[in-house]
């Protein structure tokens, strides 16, 4: 398949947080309305859209482009639990680059209620069993972090300071208050290792990426090089999909590596060539997965590349700038498209205050239910 | 009042004679175990599969204590949660019980209980599972 | 785009009904498992998946997936109301047709609960208002049809006497008896002019289809043509959509227009060249609605399609001789794709007591909230 | 015991010099109606719009009668329910009130009538807006 190029044309983001006197469709709107003004396309301007969303129920696209008047296209739903952002993303992009389409609008969003998310994705029994609590599976693998890869508590408490630090310049995200290492120790006892400044909070929330064979009217032109998304293999009781059972000994590649692997060919580049990054970060545990299973350090490197401060603002290769999931929190269906919000203004050098200098490769990567893992690698020019 | 498990075709019945144990399905094709038993092997596919009482000991791989009820939970918090390696080669999530859920660790060796969780609305007693660390005793 | 053949390399379908034991996961695995096994695909051998589905929760197609252990590939929910089956054809075909992927596992399913359908659609002060009910909706439209199409009530209930014939011959569908206008007419009445027997009812099923570039090895081959999925353009009030105003004298082009004129496009073909058709028949009137839309017969020739049997089994253009929606029910996610398995199974020659003789080209259609409507074209050779 | 409307922005209160009417959007580009208003217009996606008071009269383009009642709604039944053209140039979706339900036609003259529907947990009556067959009287 001889590909086309696919620009990220525009882009557009409601902020994410609380906002309890809009609803989800007025949080699509708004990001929708923000990227088709960037991109400078109007009705007729785009031919296909892809609405990334898990718990608006039925027709949540088409109600955003109804209520805008933009309705006549085809417009799918796409879930793919945390990665529907990065589904949608998937889809858009192939069909540009597949010539099918010459531009596609690809947004996301969500409103999440407070607390622990009660997912549609355990049988009942599961749930009174006790064996549902996302939590709980989270600080599973950051504890297999602490015994496989020299993790430690101050570890994951230095993730959670670092992305709380950059969320502080982020207009967009929920959190924007700066944590010392002491408060997130300190903070109430979720499920050990991991306290409540080490979780991301679901929330509220949309993102927008107009997506184009020809670059968008504000420059530097960012192009997606590459917009994977897999799923689990069988095999690992620890996967994000949570069976309840799996095979000791046998790590078959998680979904957060098929989807890299896949993502590092088809775009032709490699880890060391990103400039910086932003990744799943449900919890601090899963920042330090993240970027082992994305190649980013060597497995079991994930407690030496916190400690020599890689991922910090201004480090080797900057991680979750923007803040993070951990300052932003999660809508489901828009967190993944806010990263590409994040990335393609990175890109342009337009990120204000969390501008990473000089950045012009970049990698997004979500991970969610199913298992899921999505993985995008933007670049400028 | 009865007592009912809390899903059918999890763990054996009090008056097995297999002792307490977890039902596991064994595929006939490739050999391997997954918990609970599904007809088909989420393995391999095969739908040529056995039933096999598993886990009446285990020792701890990873665990963490879970301080807060989650949603449709109305057992004891707060509770031990983890996985745990089986003889039979398998590794299954559970409810871990513990006098002290502070003295859980890796690599501890614990034994199946089969116990009373929960009542529902009814006033039925809900028998669950959950590995507790092994005292030695049998 | 110089497009690859698409071909259906396998069906299969798990009846549509009311199944208290099984849970929707299982219904899904039952259509999987049966168009893999007549497909001869195994893991490995499929690149992507889509599920269809509007109400089955979170990571609906992976759950399928992963009890069969085949998971691994792209794994994508798709959801676009009733046409949720179409949109995840139309994907599915699209990226064997550009040639991203050789081969593609589609499928859908849901279980519905009994009785009106509680939609998600609807803000709940419409539901106070009393402007939820979606056979209401049907009804106007019925009326409308016999206001200016020439359709009567004798017409409205020959349909259903159609269909329910058609349906006793196919095992997959959910009312396999006879009745005769009378019954029909003298049914409850639920919204004047449509009685109980004039509409569906949803209930539960799974259908699934595995599309190739490469023909399956049950012949003759069966190629899709083209799969189209398309949303409403503002202005009607009495679309699927089903807005609160519209204006006056305006109607634009329905989805089925869109989709339809887009699909023979595609195809290049036209009415003319249709064997057979399965069309949206929530209600009696929406066949109707159907043929028109899709251009079967003129606008305002519903009556008289009707009146000539046209559409009856041996007559010269058959409609839903699978039974329709009216007599195997309506799992929304899987009754997009059941008539795809109804269409591959015509189109080789394997419809049985169905069977049209000679079949070589046929039309499937669905509408559904949103509004969406999905048209594909398949042809045998 | 308070009355309120079902939805804000719907229609008049008891007491607008206007009288009963619906609040349908005008665009300002357009200078097409919408109902409910909205800000932004469904039809060319502007965002320049007012809201005008429309419908104190209509005639029945399409009605049929609801016999049971939807999820939601606790109103009466059977009821009627259809498409009222407004002067204004609008069609909208509405309940048809009617002594005679089986009286209601096409090109039937109505007047807007806003009155209780049904009353809420806490005893409000809640009002809400139907169409009704015009005795001529004003
Ligand atoms: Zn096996
Ligand atoms: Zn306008």
């Amino acid at each position: 398949m001889s590909a086309r190029p696919v620009y990220v044309a525009g882009v557009g983001i409601h902020p994410f947080g609380r906002f309890p006197d809009l609803d989800v469709t007025r949080l699509g709107m708004s990001a929708v309305r923000a990227a088709l003004a960037e991109a400078q396309v109007e009705r007729g301007g785009f031919q296909a859209a892809f609405c990334g969303t898990v718990y608006t129920g039925v027709a949540a696209g088409h109600k955003v482009l109804t209520a805008l008047g933009l309705s006549g296209v085809p417009i799918v739903n796409v879930e793919a639990g945390c990665a529907s952002g990065g589904a949608a993303l998937s889809l858009g992009a192939a069909q540009v680059a597949s010539g099918q389409r010459d531009t596609v609008l690809v947004f996301g969003m969500e409103k999440m209620p407070r607390g622990i998310i009660r997912s549609s994705f355990f049988p009942p029994w599961c749930e009174q069993a006790g064996l549902s609590p996302a939590p709980a599976y989270f600080a599973l693998r950051a504890r297999r972090l602490m015994q496989e890869s020299g993790v430690t508590r101050s570890h994951l408490a230095r993730v959670s300071v670092k992305n709380h630090r950059n969320g502080v310049d982020n207009p967009f995200a929920m959190y924007r208050k700066p944590c010392t290492e002491e408060e997130v120790l300190g903070a109430k006892m979720v499920c050990d290792p991991l306290t409540l400044f080490m979780l991301c909070s679901p929330n509220e929330g949309a993102a927008a990426v107009v997506l184009s064979a020809a670059p968008g009217p504000i420059g530097p032109p960012v192009r997606v090089l590459a917009a994977t998304v897999r799923s689990h293999l069988p095999g690992s009781a620890l996967g994000e999909h949570t069976p309840m059972s799996g095979l000791i000994g046998e790590d078959p590649p998680s979904p957060t590596e098929l989807a890299a692997k896949e993502a590092f060919e088809t775009a032709s580049l490699g880890p060391r060539d990103l400039d910086f990054v932003e990744v799943q970060d449900t919890d601090s545990g899963r920042e330090i997965l993240s970027i082992e299973e994305l190649g980013l350090c060597a497995r079991g490197g994930g407690g030496a590349f916190v400690e020599e401060g890689v991922g910090e603002r201004g480090g080797k290769l900057p991680v979750n700038p923007s803040g993070g999931l951990l300052s932003k929190g999660e809508p489901l269906g828009a967190s993944a498209l806010g990263q590409i919000v994040e990335l393609a203004w990175q890109l342009r050098g337009a990120a204000e205050k969390r501008q990473v200098d000089g950045a012009r490769t970049a990698l997004a990567h979500t991970v969610g239910r199913g298992a899921n893992a999505s993985v995008a690698i933007l670049q400028r020019g | 009042m009865a007592t009912r498990p809390i899903h059918e075709g999890l763990f054996t019945k009090p008056d097995d004679p297999r002792g307490a144990a977890l039902l596991a399905g064994r595929c006939g094709a490739c050999g391997r175990h997954h918990f609970p038993a599904a007809e088909t092997c989420p393995y391999c596919s095969a739908e040529t599969g056995s039933v096999e009482a598993v886990g009446a000991t285990g020792r701890i791989f990873l665990h963490t204590v879970v301080q807060t009820a989650p949603p449709g939970y109305t057992g004891p918090v707060p509770y031990g949660f983890g996985l745990v390696d089986l003889p039979e080669g398998l590794r299954v999530v559970t409810r871990l019980a513990a006098a002290d859920l502070d003295a859980l660790e890796s690599g501890l060796r614990v034994r199946l209980e089969i116990a009373p969780l929960c009542t529902d609305e009814e006033g039925n007693e809900i028998l669950s599972w959950a590995y507790r660390p092994d005292d030695g005793a049998a």
